[in-house]
């Protein structure tokens, strides 16, 4: 190695910033411009999946910036569940850029220069999220994700747009600084720490019912988790560019959400300790509701991108779901099932973006007929639908055995109905449309005639179904590499 | 006598009420600086009571006079920096008083109100 | 006793002036009635062996005030034309103000009390030692210049930075055109140039009054006074000159600059004073070092500041007064 | 002697009402000012009598600046007059000039 | 005497020594360079006496050679040198950021004035701080008072008139409330050190002088610091000021008043008054609680950037006065850190403000739009400060709202109900921040108006940057702030250090 592993991780961090500063130096000339941001996600996800080797063999590279008050240290660690979270984003970041080239000169966007550069900052406040030693500054780089993807979600910058964008970044900030930053600091004069810490920090130091209280907090807190009731910056992001949706909104910025549940449940409260008090039961609760409410409401939904949203919101209630059952399976299953739905969503998404460049339309009920007019986008959208549903040989069978295992382990039926009432509605959902799009002729002509959309898209969306088919295959590694957050 | 002797500050009492009623009730400017003025008197006059002690005399000691009581220099010493600055203060606020009566055309604040709430 | 009847005829009368301020709308009849108030303060004062505050507030609240109001009526206005505002909020702030304090002194030593806490604790020690460390007849010139200087250095420059000020407000920018401006106002009056006997009575009596002024100032040591009401009474000699014989003559008489200057100039040695004592290895303003007998370098100290503030408070009085009535009338 | 001293600066005090209530109820302009003046003749009077009163006969020089400031209060009063009817005649000016 | 001992006293020395200079002196440009020269050296002299009692030292310091209680003394401790020391940094950088912008706004002709006044406004507030005589603290307060009076009015709008005018009447009516308050307390104790008085107003038997005498002492400085409802004349007072005026009296001047409370309440009130703690939170905490919402509230409708960012501080005024109310040693270090932080935050906003106002030569919120392309570094600057209101974590103002959060979190119920009423007003600061900066940034700029292509100059955007840079220090390095300030409150409440 050439450098050190604390080294690397302020690379990881730095890398990114550096490239949205290159970025907006070369914002006047557009390939050097996106020359520049593939070359940087290149290299964040080179020096982000340098340091697999050493977690797997057990290593747990430290960093540590500064110290804000006793106790409250800017400081960076990297474990496996944060190592999953941060080589997902570095690694779909790639296929992203090429996706996102294609999507935005396809539909000539304004504006592109501080699009990629805010990408950019996102993406660096993501691997910051993954890599937080501690709640403090996973809070930190928490915020920084919601106010950096504030512009993005804003792209278009109609008076539409930016008010969805302000329910957008009010309901992120309103959470996190209502909820989850008094939780904090409650967690912090109750602990006197906010390091993550195997087995927990709050053991014996809080009894019910404030441990419900501050429990209901946290997960409130986290508005990017998307628990109802306050799942509705999610609908309000999808006037994103499709390439925001795809990545944030399926990857980085959701995933960052459920991430930091299930990083607070794990190492905050500890899950033996969390599983003998009885409101953990709540937040199974309100998973359970989230998973089938949503799924009805997507099955009323028309326009695809809202589709694809509500049943985001389903997803991520599965792995909080996941996280709360509290037993070793359903804890993996959490982390398989951030994985497995970053794969399957971002197909979609892609899928959706390629069909609005290529016909420019957002309506599901337009959309019949389309997939004999593209066929590879529709086979990758089917791909990603399938996974959601949970059919193998898809990514998001894996993810369910799993959570079922977990749910089993746990004897808790409401889970286990949970989980298969939603997979019927996720099939309800999902499998007319495709049938539609495959067998149906089209009922308008396209005003002009098409084909598929650019090739960058064609083939970032081909790359993530494929993904798809080999996580199923190739889990294994990352399930034992989980399984070591258990270990205290 | 033992409320005879409380009277100054009776009299403090009921000059400070004055001076603030006049400064909160009034809009003209001046008439309001004039209340101010009354409303520091009261307070000078609160100290200065302070300092009067029977069969005293002020603190200014004379030759050859022996076993002199004295009245306390302490209150007339902070009296004599408070009077300099109400006078200090009054004099900035007329000055102040003058250059709006040349901006506004008027010294009645209703009406500068008014005038500001039209721009 | 003879002290309270005093006071009961004074403060009595003192509320009775207040509320005719209060009622009157003529801003005139409320500033002369304010001079009223302010005479029967100082005779109050005066009874209650407050002898160099009696005088200040003689010099500063009768005289200059008085001036500096009629100076800006003639500027502003002379009625008040506005109704009161709502009356029931004053009203009840004000009598929850005094109903607080009328409350809360019901307890407090009376008049003259001898046994009073605040004739008992700091004020002695100030009485015992001034003959001793300071040796200055008058205590209040000891406690003011010596023992609480540094409170006098800040009051210089209170009044250095109302002349800053006044000067700054009143000096730049130029009347609107409408306006007269002072040479022609000069004319149409003619001051009180033309009446005999003021004119005549007045300028003997300024050199006198300048010469009082010296007096109080050097025999602040020994009797009421010191720089404060020496500066005032100086810059109402002035000021007499300036009414006789109009503003630009007044002028003439003091510069501008020069009385600038002096307001800077005294605020400044009073400093200087007080670093040199800093140089000479004492604390800031402890006079005692500046000559070998420490008794003696606290005389010199107090002569010097004293001077200094003598020369602070003349040139901020008249230059206030000039910009006042340089401003031209409208 | 001393009741002599008393008795007078109550006489004294009696006057200074007087010139107050003339001072308060006006009714013109010259009623005022010659109150204002008067009330300062009887202060500078009430002084020096106090001041015998009191035993120290030294604290005649407050009673001397009392007079000087009473004197020149006066002057600037009635040059404050003579200016206004220049202040009126400038108004009528202004008025006309509209 | 070494200059060493001598340094408490240089702090406000070197300004009044410089003051009358810079006024008789009156040459081309002195007058700026001197008081600068002053001011710096008084922030010399104040970081090295915050040197010294950040161990928990207190230097006293006799004027004139006598011993408390007979002459004056100068009480120096940790509180009083971290004010010191915001002041003097608050002035330089107001100071040096202001040489282009009040060449500009006041002239040559009156610079000589306005120096002086700018000189002795720092000094008076400096002196109010370091001194330990509660009259001197009313002498010093007059000294500031007049010379922020005189730096107000030479605002270019007419409207700084009578901004100015309201702003004497009710400052002078809270000085004079302040020394109605001590003239009652030396009533009854007999002096006016202010640690003899802490002893002696123990004794006093008749205790209720001494309860009027801490209600009128709290009302006046409550009216000279701007706390609701008893802030009227500020938000006009910062609005019209030129540019770096403002700067300067928005980061230090209400902080003075406000620490002057704490000292008195806590020094003399709180040992002497039976539940006293009890009676200045049930002052305070309602004051503290409507100050956050109306200042919040008013902020989120005003359409004037500078007063937008006087309700702010309208309402940040209230984060102190509940930490103040507290009386616990987390409550009062958030309380003097959120002093110091606010001033660093606040001053930043208003430089920013200050560059934007002079390109933009308004500073209507409306017109503001599309300055983050053209003016990015001054908006980058802006957004900062901005963050630093909300309390974003590593900005200023997390530090401090974590240790009045970690306070609150201690007072039980009541306690849990004032951390929702910090975080919702957190929130509200999320709004009125966020207007500012979404015109800026996303807003269209208006058909009519001139287009604005020009960043600030440079003298102004490296003071505004070192500004915003020293708070992102701090809030990164708090051993300083939090140092002295945890130093500070065990100190004013008497535990064991």
């Amino acid at each position: 190695m050439i450098f050190s592993e604390a080294d690397t991780i302020l690379y990881a961090l730095v890398i990114p910033l550096v490239g949205a500063i290159a970025i907006a130096l070369a914002g006047r000339w557009p390939n050097v411009r996106e020359t520049v941001t593939l070359t940087t996600a290149v290299c964040l996800a080179v020096v982000v999946w340098s340091l697999v080797p050493s977690l797997q063999a057990g290593g747990r590279p430290e960093l540590q910036l500064g110290e804000m008050l006793p106790g409250l240290r800017i400081a960076f660690k990297v474990e496996p569940l944060g190592m999953l979270f941060a080589a997902l984003a570095s690694g779909l970041w790639i296929v992203n850029s090429v996706y996102s080239i294609g999507y935005m000169r396809g539909n000539n966007e304004k504006n592109q220069t501080r699009f990629y550069i805010c990408f950019a900052i996102a993406l660096a406040a993501a691997v910051g999220v993954a890599f937080s030693a501690n709640l403090l500054t996973l809070f930190i780089f928490y915020e920084v994700l919601t106010i950096s993807t504030y512009p993005l979600v804003a792209h278009k910058g109609d008076e539409a747009t930016v008010r969805s964008a302000r329910v957008y970044m009010g309901i992120l900030l309103g959470t996190s600084i209502g909820l989850l930053l008094p939780a904090m600091i409650w967690t912090y004069s109750i602990a006197g720490t906010l390091d993550f810490t195997p087995g927990g920090i709050l053991e014996g130091k809080i009894a019910e019912p404030l441990v419900g209280l501050l429990l209901l907090m946290f997960a409130f807190g986290i508005g990017k988790a998307a628990l109802m009731p306050i799942h509705r910056w999610l609908p309000a992001a999808m006037v994103a560019p499709t390439p925001v949706s795809a990545l944030l909104h399926a990857v980085a910025v959701v995933k960052a959400g459920v991430f930091t549940v299930t990083k607070v449940f794990v190492y905050i409260f500890g899950i033996d300790f969390l599983f003998n008090q009885p409101s953990h039961r709540l937040i199974i609760w309100f998973a359970c509701f989230t998973i089938v409410v949503s799924s009805f409401i997507a099955l009323r939904q028309t326009n695809l991108k809202r589709l694809l949203a509500y049943s985001t919101i389903g997803q991520l209630s599965y792995v909080v779901l996941a996280a709360s059952v509290l037993k070793p399976l359903s804890e993996v299953g959490a982390s398989m099932h951030m994985m497995a739905h970053a794969f399957g969503k971002i197909t979609l998404f892609f899928a959706a973006g390629a069909i609005y460049v290529a016909s420019k339309k957002t309506e599901i009920t337009d959309m019949r007929g389309i997939g004999r007019r593209m066929p590879w986008t529709m086979a990758a959208f089917a791909v990603g639908a399938l996974s959601m549903i949970g059919v193998p040989p898809t990514g998001g069978f894996i993810s369910k055995w799993y959570i079922l295992g977990g749910a089993i382990q746990d004897d808790n039926y409401l889970a286990l109905a949970t989980l298969v009432a939603s997979t019927l509605l996720n099939a309800a959902y999902f499998l007319p449309f495709i049938f539609a799009a495959f067998l149906y002729e089209e009922d308008v002509k396209p005003v002009k005639p098409h084909g598929e959309a650019p090739w960058p898209m064609v083939a970032a969306l081909t790359f993530t179904a494929l993904l798809t088919f080999a996580f199923f295959l190739f889990h294994q590694p990352i399930a034992d590499l989980e399984a070591q957050i258990l270990v205290k | 006598m033992a409320v005879l002797g409380l009277y100054n500050y009776f009299i403090f009492a009921v000059l400070l009420m004055i001076g603030l009623y006049c400064i909160l009730a009034r809009t003209n400017i001046i008439k309001s600086l004039i209340g101010l003025t009354i409303f520091q008197g009261a307070v000078f006059l609160l100290y200065i009571s302070t300092d009067k002690i029977d069969g005293g005399t002020a603190p200014i000691i004379q030759e050859g006079v022996e076993n002199q009581i004295f009245a306390n220099p302490l209150p007339q010493v902070l009296i004599l920096t408070a009077i300099v600055v109400g006078i200090s203060t009054t004099a900035l606020a007329l000055a102040v008083t003058v250059r709006i009566k040349e901006a506004y055309g008027t010294i009645e604040e209703d009406k500068i109100q008014e005038m500001d709430r039209e721009l | 006793m003879i002290t309270i009847v005093f006071s009961l005829f004074l403060l009595t009368m003192l509320v009775i002036v207040a509320v005719g301020i209060l009622r009157t709308d003529n801003l005139f009849t409320a500033v002369m009635l304010s001079g009223i108030f302010s005479l029967i303060m100082a005779a109050n004062f005066f009874i209650l062996d407050a002898a160099d505050v009696a005088l200040t507030e003689a010099v500063i609240g009768a005289g200059i005030s008085t001036v500096l109001f009629l100076g800006a009526l003639a500027l502003t206005a002379e009625y008040d034309r506005s109704p009161p505002v709502g009356t029931w909020v004053p009203l009840l702030t004000s009598s929850a103000l005094g109903g607080v304090i009328i409350f809360a002194t019901l307890q407090a030593p009376r008049l003259g009390d001898p046994n009073a806490v605040v004739h008992k604790h700091v004020a002695p020690w100030y009485l015992d030692r001034t003959p001793e460390l300071i040796d200055v007849p008058n205590v209040v010139t000891a406690v003011l210049a010596s023992f609480r200087g540094y409170d006098t250095l800040g009051e210089v420059f209170v009044v250095f930075i109302a002349c800053i000020g006044v000067m700054s407000l009143l000096g730049r920018v130029r009347p609107r055109r409408d306006s007269i401006e002072e040479d022609e106002f000069d004319k149409r009056t003619d001051n009180l140039r033309h009446h005999l006997i003021p004119r005549v009575v007045g300028k003997m009596l300024v050199p006198f009054i300048v010469l009082f002024g010296l007096y109080v100032q050097f025999h602040g040591d020994f009797g009421p006074g010191g720089g404060f009401q020496a500066g005032a009474l100086i810059a109402a000699g002035v000021i007499l000159y300036s009414l006789l014989e109009g503003g630009p003559r007044g002028r003439e008489l003091v510069p501008e600059w020069f009385s600038s200057l002096l307001v800077a100039l005294g605020a400044f040695t009073y400093t200087c004073v007080g670093v040199v004592s800093m140089a000479m290895g004492g604390r800031f303003l402890d006079y005692s070092v500046l000559s070998h007998d420490p008794v003696h370098g606290q005389h010199m100290g107090i002569l010097i500041i004293e001077a200094g503030v003598g020369m602070t408070v003349t040139g901020v009085m008249i230059t206030i007064f000039h910009a006042f009535s340089r401003r031209g009338i409208r | 002697m001393e009741w002599v001293y008393f008795g007078t600066s109550i006489a004294i005090l009696v006057t200074m009402v007087l010139a107050v209530v003339r001072g308060l109820i006006g009714p013109t302009i010259f009623d005022r000012v010659l109150a204002v003046n008067m009330f300062g003749t009887k202060t500078v009077l009430f002084l020096a009598v106090i001041s015998f009163l009191s035993g120290r006969p030294d604290f005649l020089d407050l009673a001397l600046a009392y007079a000087l400031i009473n004197f020149i209060g006066v002057l600037a009063v009635l040059l404050f007059f003579q200016s206004r009817g220049v202040r009126r005649d400038a108004e009528a000016e202004r008025e006309a000039d509209k | 005497m070494t200059l060493y001992d001598q340094l408490p006293a240089l702090v406000v020395v070197v300004l009044l020594f410089t003051a009358p200079i810079t006024y008789m002196l009156r040459l081309h440009g002195f007058p700026w360079f001197s008081a600068m020269a002053a001011v710096v050296t008084s922030f010399v002299v104040a970081c090295s006496l915050a040197a010294t009692t950040i161990g928990g030292e207190t230097i006293i310091y006799e004027m004139g050679g006598w011993p408390a209680p007979y002459g004056i003394v100068l009480h120096i401790d940790a509180l009083s040198a971290l004010m010191a020391m915001l002041i003097t940094g608050a002035s330089s950088a107001a100071l040096i950021f202001g040489a282009k912008s009040l060449a500009d706004e006041v002239g040559e002709e009156t610079a000589p004035a306005f120096f002086a006044a700018w000189l002795l406004c720092t000094a008076g507030l400096v002196g109010m701080v370091i001194t330990g005589d509660a009259f001197n603290i009313f002498v010093f307060m007059e000294i500031s008072s007049l010379s922020t009076y005189v730096l107000i009015s030479a605002g270019p709008d007419r409207r700084a008139l009578i901004s100015t005018y309201r702003y004497i009447v009710m400052g002078t009516v809270g000085a004079t409330f302040y020394l109605i308050g001590v003239g009652f307390l030396y009533m009854v104790t007999g002096t006016l050190n202010t640690a003899d008085l802490a002893e002696r107003v123990g004794q006093v038997e008749d205790i209720r002088l001494v309860l009027v005498a801490a209600g009128f002492v709290s009302v006046g400085l409550a009216i000279k610091a701007a706390v609701f409802p008893l802030h009227s004349w500020m938000p006009n007072a910062y609005t019209f000021a030129p540019n770096a005026v403002t700067v300067f009296i928005a980061a230090a001047s209400t902080k003075v008043s406000l620490y002057v409370l704490m000292r008195v309440d806590y020094a003399i009130f709180q040992n002497s008054i039976a539940n006293h703690d009890i009676q200045l939170t049930f002052f305070l905490v309602p004051l503290g609680v409507l100050a956050l919402f109306a200042g919040s509230m008013l902020a989120i409708y005003e359409k004037n950037l500078k007063r937008l960012l006087a309700y702010s501080s309208v309402a940040q005024i209230g984060y102190i006065a509940l930490g103040i109310s507290m009386t616990s040693v987390a409550g009062l270090t958030g309380a003097i850190v959120h002093m110091f932080n606010h001033g660093l935050i606040k001053g930043g906003m208003f430089m920013a403000v200050a560059c934007l106002a002079l390109r933009y030569r308004t500073v209507n919120v409306a017109n503001l739009a599309g300055a983050g392309k053209a003016m990015p570094w001054t908006m980058a600057a802006f957004v900062v400060g901005g963050l630093g209101l909300i309390g974003v974590p590593l900005t200023p103002g997390f530090i401090s709202k974590w240790y009045l959060v970690l306070a609150a979190l201690d007072e039980g119920w009541l306690g849990a109900l004032l951390v929702a009423i910090i975080l919702i007003s957190s929130l509200l600061a999320v709004i009125y921040v966020w207007k500012a900066i979404e015109v800026a940034y996303f807003g269209e700029p208006r058909s009519n108006a001139v287009p604005v292509t020009e960043e600030a100059p440079l003298v102004m955007l490296i003071p505004t940057w070192i500004v915003v840079l020293a708070g992102i220090w701090i809030a990164l390095d708090t051993s300083v702030t939090v140092g002295l300030a945890s130093i500070a409150a065990k100190t004013l409440l008497g535990v064991e250090l």
